[in-house]
This record gives C-alpha cells, structure tokens and sequence, in this order.
C-alpha cells in the first residue's frame, strides 16, 4: 500500500478517537486526524475547535484557521472562547484532544514558546532569557494540558524534538513525573501518547516517562531510539502499529482534499 | 443612544495614544479581528501600545512590524496555518516587544475578570508551566510567583492560580451588523468580544453592516453588545481583510502569505506600507487596493447564507453617508 | 448526537431521584422556567430535592407546598408582583425546608464557577451583610465565617468574598426551541441556563417547539446550547404556564393568583394538585385543564412576532409523535 | 393639584434619575419612577433589568415580572443574569438604581429576607433562629447594594420598618456608619437617599447616618420624626419637596397606566 508517512501518524492519531468522545481540534494534522476519526469509524464523534464552534465539519478543504469559514459554514453552534476552552476543555469534561509541539520532553511536557541557545534556558539560567527563535505560544494547548481527560502530543520525530527537558513548558505534561500533577490540581489527566511520524510513545504508569509502545512498518525501535534525544526506553511489549486499510486511506483522503499530507 | 457613527480616521484619533492598554481579539488570527483599525493606527503612528487579547493577527504582526507595540499580553503569537508572524516576531526577538505569554484560555478569564470587576480569577490554566514562571516584566526572577500567584482554595486548602484582571482603556471589537446606536450582532464564534465589551473602559466597534435598529427588535437574543456599552461605531467594508468576516468573506489566502512574507523585513515592512495601508483613504479605495475581483471572489463565502436573514436591514453606503452628515 | 426526544415522565423518572441536587431558573419567578417538569415531579412523588436556581418560580412553590424540598439555595423566594410565594413561605416558615441565602447575582457566579471547574468565584457579592453571616445549614454559628469565606486578593492584600461552586446533579432548562438532538435556541432573557448547562452534570431541555436542525444552521449563534450537553429533550408545549414564554404566550394572571393562594394551606394544595396537577397526562389534556380559551388568549402575546423567523422549522405534533415512534 | 402620596413617592424618586445615567430597574415602583424619568425628563436614561433585557420600555401596563413579556416586546438585546447583575451592576458601572424594603435602618442597611420576634434576631442571639415571618431574600438587591455608583430605597415611611437596626441585612448600605463599606471594597457608592410616601432622607456625608432632608406638602417634619423608629436627626437646610407639575403627573400616569399608584 501506498502511502506517507504523515498519512501514517494522521490514521494513528485518528484511531485514538473513540466514537461518541467530545474532542478539541486545532488547525492542520490535529484537525485531520479527528475528521479523519468522524469519518472513518467515529461517526457520533463531537469534534469543536477553542472559539466555540460546534457541529461543523469542513467544507471546500481543511481550514486556514480554526474559526476558518471553512469550519463555520455548516456550524450548530457558535459560542465563544470561555465556553469553549475554560468551561469544557479547562473543566475536564473533553474526553481527547491533540496538540502539535516544537519541543517535546520525555515526561510528555511540550514547548511551542520559543527555542533557546543551550544552557541558555530560562529553568537553567534562573532568568527569563529572551529566545533566540520565537514561537507561537500555547494558544489553547494549555487549557487542553491541563484539562482534558486525555490528549494526544503529535510530532515530528527528530532528536532536537526529542529532549530530557524541554526548554520551556508551554503546556504541562506530568512536569517532572510521577504524581507531580497532583500539586496543580489539574483536572485533565495528563498526555496518553506520542505519536510521531516513526511510532507511538505512552507514558509509563507509575512514573509517567514516556516509553516506546509501538513503531510503524517502515520504521524501527532502533530508528526510533536513535531520533529520540533522551534514553529511551522501551515497552517489553512493543508491537508494530497496523497499517493503513484501504478504506481508512480513502477517508483519510477524502478530508484532506487538498493532500497536504502526500507531499 | 443617540448616532454614533463616525469615520476610522476619527475612531482612532478620539480613542487611541500613545502608551495605552488596547485590546482587540475579534477571533483567531484567521479570524474576525477589527484589520483596518489597526491599519489607521499604523497611518497615524499611535506607538508604544500594550496589547490585550487571546491571539494575535495581521493587525498586531503590522503594527508591532513598525515598532508600534510596546508589549503584548498574548495567548497566541502565530498566524495558524500561515505560520508565525513575521513582524511580531521579529519585534520579540530584537528585545522591542514585550511579549507576556498567557493561553488562549487564561486570557479570555483576566479579561471575565475584569468585566465583573473582580481582581482576579482563580484557575487551572497557566499555572505549574513556565507560563506561570516566566514574567517578561520580571525577567531577572525564575521562577517568578507574582505574574500568577498560587493561592488556596477557602474551602478545601488546595491549590489554584490567581489570574490577574485586565481592564483595557480600550476595546476595539469587529462586528458583521451594528446599527447607529451601537446594538450589534456578530455571526461567527464570539471570542472574547463578549467580555471586552464589559471589561474595556471605552467600546468602538468596527462592523461589516449598518443595519436599522428593527433589526435588533426582531433579534434581540444575538445583540450581545448592547448600545450603551458602546462609545462609536465605524462602518468598515473589507476592514477584516485579510482575514474572513463570517458571513461576509473568506481570508485572502495569496495575500495572508504575502503581508507575513513581507513583515520579515524593515524594507519589506516599507514597501508593503506604501501598497497597501498608506495607498487609500476610504472604504471604498482599499477595494480598489485589495481589487475587485479578488473582493468578489472572496465575497463568495460558503457563510453567506448566515447573513440572509438581516439584509432587508442593512443599510447602503448612501444612507450610511447621509447619516454621517456627509462626512 | 441522536434523537433525545422523550416524554415528561420518562424524563422525571430517569434523570431525577430523591435526595437529588436539582437545578432550573430559567428565569425570573414570571418568567420561563420548567413549571410542567415540575407538576411531573409532584406527580411521581420525587421528594429530599435539594433546589439550585436564582430566583423561586411556581414549580418550586408548588413542590415546596407538597413537602418535596428539603433544602434550596435561592436568590429571591418570592413571585414579584404576584406576592411571597405561600408553599415555600410554609415550608420555610415551619423548619420543613432549609433555605440557604444568596443573590440573584451570587447564585449564578457560583453556577458559573461550577461551569468554569473552579472550585469559587472571587466577588464582593452576599459579603459583609447576614447573606455572608447566617448559614442556614449551621444555624448555631453567628456571625459564620465558612459559608462565604473572606479571602485576600493575592495581587493588592484586599478582602474579597470566595462563593463556593455548584455543580448539580441535574439542571431541567426551559427552551423556546430544541432539535431532536438537543441543540437549543431561547428567546428572552437566559438569565443562567447557558451557565447551568455547562455546570450540570446531566441536562433535560423542556422546549415549547421541537424545530428542524436546518433552524440552528441557519441561526447558530442563537444555539446557546449545543447537543452534546444535553442528555434528553421533552416537548412541553405550555410548559412554563401560569408563567411566561417569551415569544409564546403571556403569564396567566388570574390562575397565578389563584394558584398562590390555594398553596397557602395544606387544604387548599389538596385541592390544587386534583384540579391543576393529577388532571391530565399529556400536554393535550394540559390544555384543556387550562381552558382553551385562556390559552388562546395568554397566546396573543405582543412577544409572538419574535417566533416569526423559526415557524417554517417547527415541527407538528404528529410529527413528534412519529419521532418518539408513536410514545 | 390632586396626587396620591405614592404618585409624589415616585415623582421624587424619578427625579433623582438624570439623562444619560444607566439605571437597573425593578419591579413595581422602581420601574414606574424609571420609566417615568425617561419619560419626563431622561430621555436618554438607559434603564434595564436584572436578567439583562435591554433597550425596551413596558408595553400594556407595567409588568408583573421584570421578565414579564410586557417588558421584553420591544426588547434591543437579550443577555443574561451574570451580564446584567454582575457585570454591570457588581462591578460598579451602573449609575442609579431603586431597591425596595420591608426594613431599613439608620445606616441605610435593608431587610428584605425576614422578620424576626423582637430579641430573637441572629444578630442578637448569635444564632441564625428562624424568622416568624418569611419574606422574599434579597433577589438582586444585594448586588446593586454593593455595586451601583448610587441608589435610592423606597418605603412606606412607618416605625416598625425604620428601625435603629434591621433585623436581617439583606443588602448593605452603610453598615455600622463611618467608612464601614471599605473593608468589604464594594465597588459601589452606597445608598444616596430613602425616598418615602412622607419625605427624603439622605446619608450625613461623614457619619453616614441617615437624616431628614425634605418633606412633602402633605407632611411635616414632625410626622416624618413621629413615623421613624431611631432617633431622627433632621438637616438644617431640611425643606419641601416641590409638588408634582402637571407635566410630571401625566408622565408619571402615563406609564402607570393601570393605575396603581392611585389607588
């Protein structure tokens, strides 16, 4: 079977969605992997972007923005931001979610803030230091981190990705394992996996490192492993991620009219 | 009560100067956020602006490209998928731009905050991250316990972050209808335009359509933002662009990358001020700028059905005149 | 998703249970709160209620009349120009039901904090007068410092009062219209039902119209209630009488009087409940326990045009009939 | 000229409103002095309710609930309770206001909630005892108390209700006296008269004792004394309140079309 690797992790994101879940969706490969889900085996899925916009799904392509005309044409509901990312993503009453990174750490804590030269980092150097590359901030992925009853990290899987520490927390994972959540009182439960365009990481249970579950078939644990900048552990029951079906092909497509994945 | 219309030019020089709190924040940055207020500004080179709102858009990357923001509380900095914002970024980085990073959640509850006129509200968001520990106005102290004060909670001892109120001298919220009063209905997902309007100790709305206040009377539950709240209304066809106004048009795909791509750089900054924001004084020049068939083209939303119900209520550009005393 | 159509007893049956938290206040004790929900309950018997809303309204007055509330936490207890509300006053008066006091602003912060997951809302609401003092679930402690704690703005050291959350167990919220899914429009005032619906943990919509789901594509930012918040919909046509549906029918003066004053006495709810409560079953019958003269002429109600732009969504009564499959 | 003493209760209330203000408004007489104010000489008074009706004026008589359909035909805007309560009334952007009693108090504090037997009060026993007499609780009193720039208490002017101190507190006015509002921060000025069926009463400006400011024609210095239950200090610039002209009288009956006030 034909198909990209981005198209893998977008099919591996999507069947994460369980149907009949309230989820949050960003723009691009977030937005993807849940219609993708909707559409393919998620039909009673309620998917809703962070501006309060419900019951839509894209028309004429995936949105520019997540408040697109593209996702309000065929809208149910427009509410507004609070309802939306505080009383039920902050609240815990979204059942998955998934959100991109710049920076991921090996207890699931992501980085979308900003890059900094090494040992220049603000948990280093004790001092807010200004980043040598500005990034976009969390947008709604901190309502989501510290709300959402389980949410999905997706990323590119490259070493400087991969870190022991991020090098700042936009949005909190399990900080530094463990219960250290607990002291915050979130109410969301924290990252259930890593998918990336190698495999799948999911957080160990007792102390919440995230350890390698699963790898696609054109990748490898070693592959995996040597991409990952931290020392990566791996489950002893590590197993190769199912490939596309055809049928999920076709669906996956079908939502990405324009193919931003093929290319 | 009373009319309230009045031009962009005259909004921006009665409402805004230098050095004050303006919040802004119609939607996401693809989305509706008053565009063209912020091109005056830029025209009229309003400078050293602190900046409120959940995200960003075209009209902060513009104005903090000139050096006209000072610093920012923010949510989000980027452009979605038009990626991060050039000008902002380059503000940022050279140290110009004081950037306080919230979420796109927590700063719609400092801005609820400050609509109920309380000083804070308690949350989960932002807090035990480095959102909580980083204080751009506190850079030399990490981790910093001030920007968003861990307290207890009265009734069980436990742990909440303490999010500070904002209350704007200023707010500048894109509606698709107002009449002249200030009653305005908005299409699309409100935002926080909700609580700017109560937060913010002035109101001016920038807004697709005038329409007759029957309009309301026969919609009273979508006036979210009732006249009295309100201190002027400007009438700004295309003033969302290049972003969409649900229900009017779609972004301007070309131009979004173009504006970003331009941002980049001073020069870049230079030539895109004299093409497209020192290039036209009227509504109806900036459709000349943006051309017309791009306008048409745009024009032909997918939402446009959402506006059907209130057309019989707008108000031409002839009325509109005439209503402004032929200004 | 799915059609969530059921009938009134289905619903009090299986969403409500003794000892239950309870939340409804549509509105104002004249206006549109779930009356009908509430005969259902006196007819099922349901009883240890423990009652959240702003304001007391008929329904709470009738099931307080019959000694089904065990406890309430209100704003205001009365029926505005319609006087004190006799069965709660009773109830109130005699020890039977512990009423615990707020404001009309204080209740909904505190459903609004239910709503956000925040376990207070900081305000200067309820403090500093015997709204804060006395408690009525610790009636021996005076002045009481645990009800609405005093704490201190972590930003300036000033006291400010802390409103303890509410999440009930149910909120029953009147509608002017619901889909079969769920997704609802009201007209009039929402006082706190878009707060209770995020607050609750499980939401029954009683609606005077089932309509098309076409109705909410068309008006989405009137839907201030979205489908998957809402666990069942019960058509109630003349649901909120003897109060008023904004856009339906007018409040019947001369029965809310009457009604007012049979609940004065045990005799007199005797009564009441045979000619007014155990009559009918279905909403048919309803009508015909109201009089169909009285009916038609609390339906002439000068609001009635502002239903004008939903009619060709409303769906007849044989067509619910065949969405509940014949029920 | 020929008036009720409630006609000239109103009159007096009304003309404390003054154009421009922004003025929540409840049922029964505070909407009629409202309404009548707008009417008479405030054209541009912006009067609303407390669950957020905007913009409207009553149709077919005063309504029987300040959400009555009476008072939303003709309805700009809709919003809510926390918008109208909260928002604008709590935080301090509301310029005038009318709350009503069944107690009020030296200090301008009032009872709406209960009435108790005389020495069984909670502020007397240290116990929060049951009231013999149930009344309505303070609905949205409390919060133009505590909020509102400035308002006005209306009452019929008897002994058993002015009292040295209420019973209950329902909704704050000056507290114990003097700057007693302070340690509370309420955002809102507190009560700027007591406007009764016999005068006005209004704050000292520094003990904020409540004293006589003005009488009617029809009344005296000495009745309004005699009908007070604390030792009424009277002001030495205290004067008549002028009759109602023929223009108010029609304004003010004009609004209360039923007729309430003279009967």
């Amino acid at each position: 079977m034909d198909y990209t690797k981005n198209e893998m992790m977008a099919i591996a994101t999507g069947r994460e969605f369980k149907d009949g879940e309230l989820a949050i969706l960003g723009v691009g490969l977030s937005m993807l992997a849940g219609y993708f889900a909707k559409k393919n085996h998620a039909p009673n899925m309620n998917p809703f972007t962070e501006g309060g916009v419900y019951g839509s799904t894209p028309v004429g392509g995936l949105p520019w923005g997540i408040e697109d005309n593209r996702i309000s044409t065929n809208a149910t509901s427009f509410t507004n931001g609070i309802d939306a990312l505080c009383m039920l993503v902050a609240s815990a009453k979204v059942d998955n979610a998934v959100i991109g990174c710049a920076q991921v750490d090996k207890y699931g804590n992501v980085n979308t803030t900003g890059i900094w030269e090494d040992g220049q980092q603000p948990w280093k150097v004790g001092k807010y230091t200004l980043p040598k590359t500005r990034l976009n901030g969390s947008g709604g992925a901190n309502d989501i981190a510290i709300g959402a009853k389980k949410y999905m990290i997706m990323a590119q899987h490259e070493k400087r990705r991969f870190l022991e520490r991020v090098d700042y927390i936009s949005s909190p994972g399990y900080l530094d394992g463990g219960n250290a959540r607990e002291k915050y009182c979130f109410p969301g439960g924290g990252p259930a996996a890593i998918i990336t365009n190698l495999g799948i990481l999911r957080p160990d249970p007792v102390t919440k490192e995230f350890i390698l579950d699963a790898y696609f078939s054109f990748s490898s644990v070693e592959e995996i492993i040597e991409n990952t900048g931290w020392d990566l552990k791996v489950s002893p029951d590590v197993k190769m991620v199912p490939e596309p079906t055809a049928e999920e092909l076709a669906n996956l497509r079908a939502v990405d009219e324009t193919g931003s994945l093929r290319k | 009560m009373g009319n309230k219309l009045i031009s962009m030019q005259e909004a921006v020089s009665k409402y805004t100067w230098d050095g004050m709190t303006f919040a802004h924040g119609g939607g996401l940055p693809v989305g509706s956020d008053c565009t063209e207020f912020f091109r005056e500004m830029v025209r009229q080179g309003v400078k050293d602006i602190n900046s409120i709102s959940h995200c960003s858009c075209q009209g902060i990357n513009l104005l903090a490209a000139v050096g006209g923001i000072s610093r920012i509380e923010v949510g989000f900095s980027g452009l979605e998928v038009y990626g991060f914002a050039n000008g902002l970024r380059r503000a940022v980085e050279s140290g110009q731009t004081i950037l306080e990073d919230y979420s796109n959640g927590s700063m719609p509850l400092r801005i609820l905050a400050g609509a109920l006129g309380i000083p804070f509200m308690p949350s989960y968001i932002s807090v035990g991250s480095d959102q909580e520990w980083c204080s751009a106005d506190e850079p030399d102290v990490y981790p910093n316990t001030k920007k968003i004060p861990v307290i207890q909670d009265p009734f069980t001892g436990k742990n909440v972050g303490a999010l500070s109120a904002v209350v704007p001298d200023l707010a500048v919220i894109h509606v698709t209808m107002a009449d002249v009063n200030g009653n305005a209905i908005i299409l699309g997902t409100e935002w926080s335009r909700f609580e700017l309007s109560r937060a913010a100790k002035k109101v001016v709305l920038q807004a697709d359509y005038i329409v007759d206040t029957d309009c309301m009377r026969q919609y009273p539950n979508l006036v979210r933002i009732p006249d009295f709240l309100v201190d002027a209304v400007v009438y700004a066809p295309m003033g969302v662009w290049p972003a969409c106004s649900t229900g009017c048009y779609d972004s301007d795909e070309e131009h979004f990358y173009y504006m970003n791509k331009m941002l980049k750089t001073e020069e870049g900054t230079q030539e895109y001020l004299e093409k497209y924001v020192n290039s036209y004084k009227t509504s109806e020049e900036l459709v000349d700028v943006i051309g017309k068939e791009k306008v048409d083209l745009i024009s032909k939303s997918d939402t446009a059905f959402l506006m059907d119900p209130y057309r019989k209520w707008i108000k031409t550009d002839a009325e509109i005149k005439e209503l402004m005393g032929g200004r």
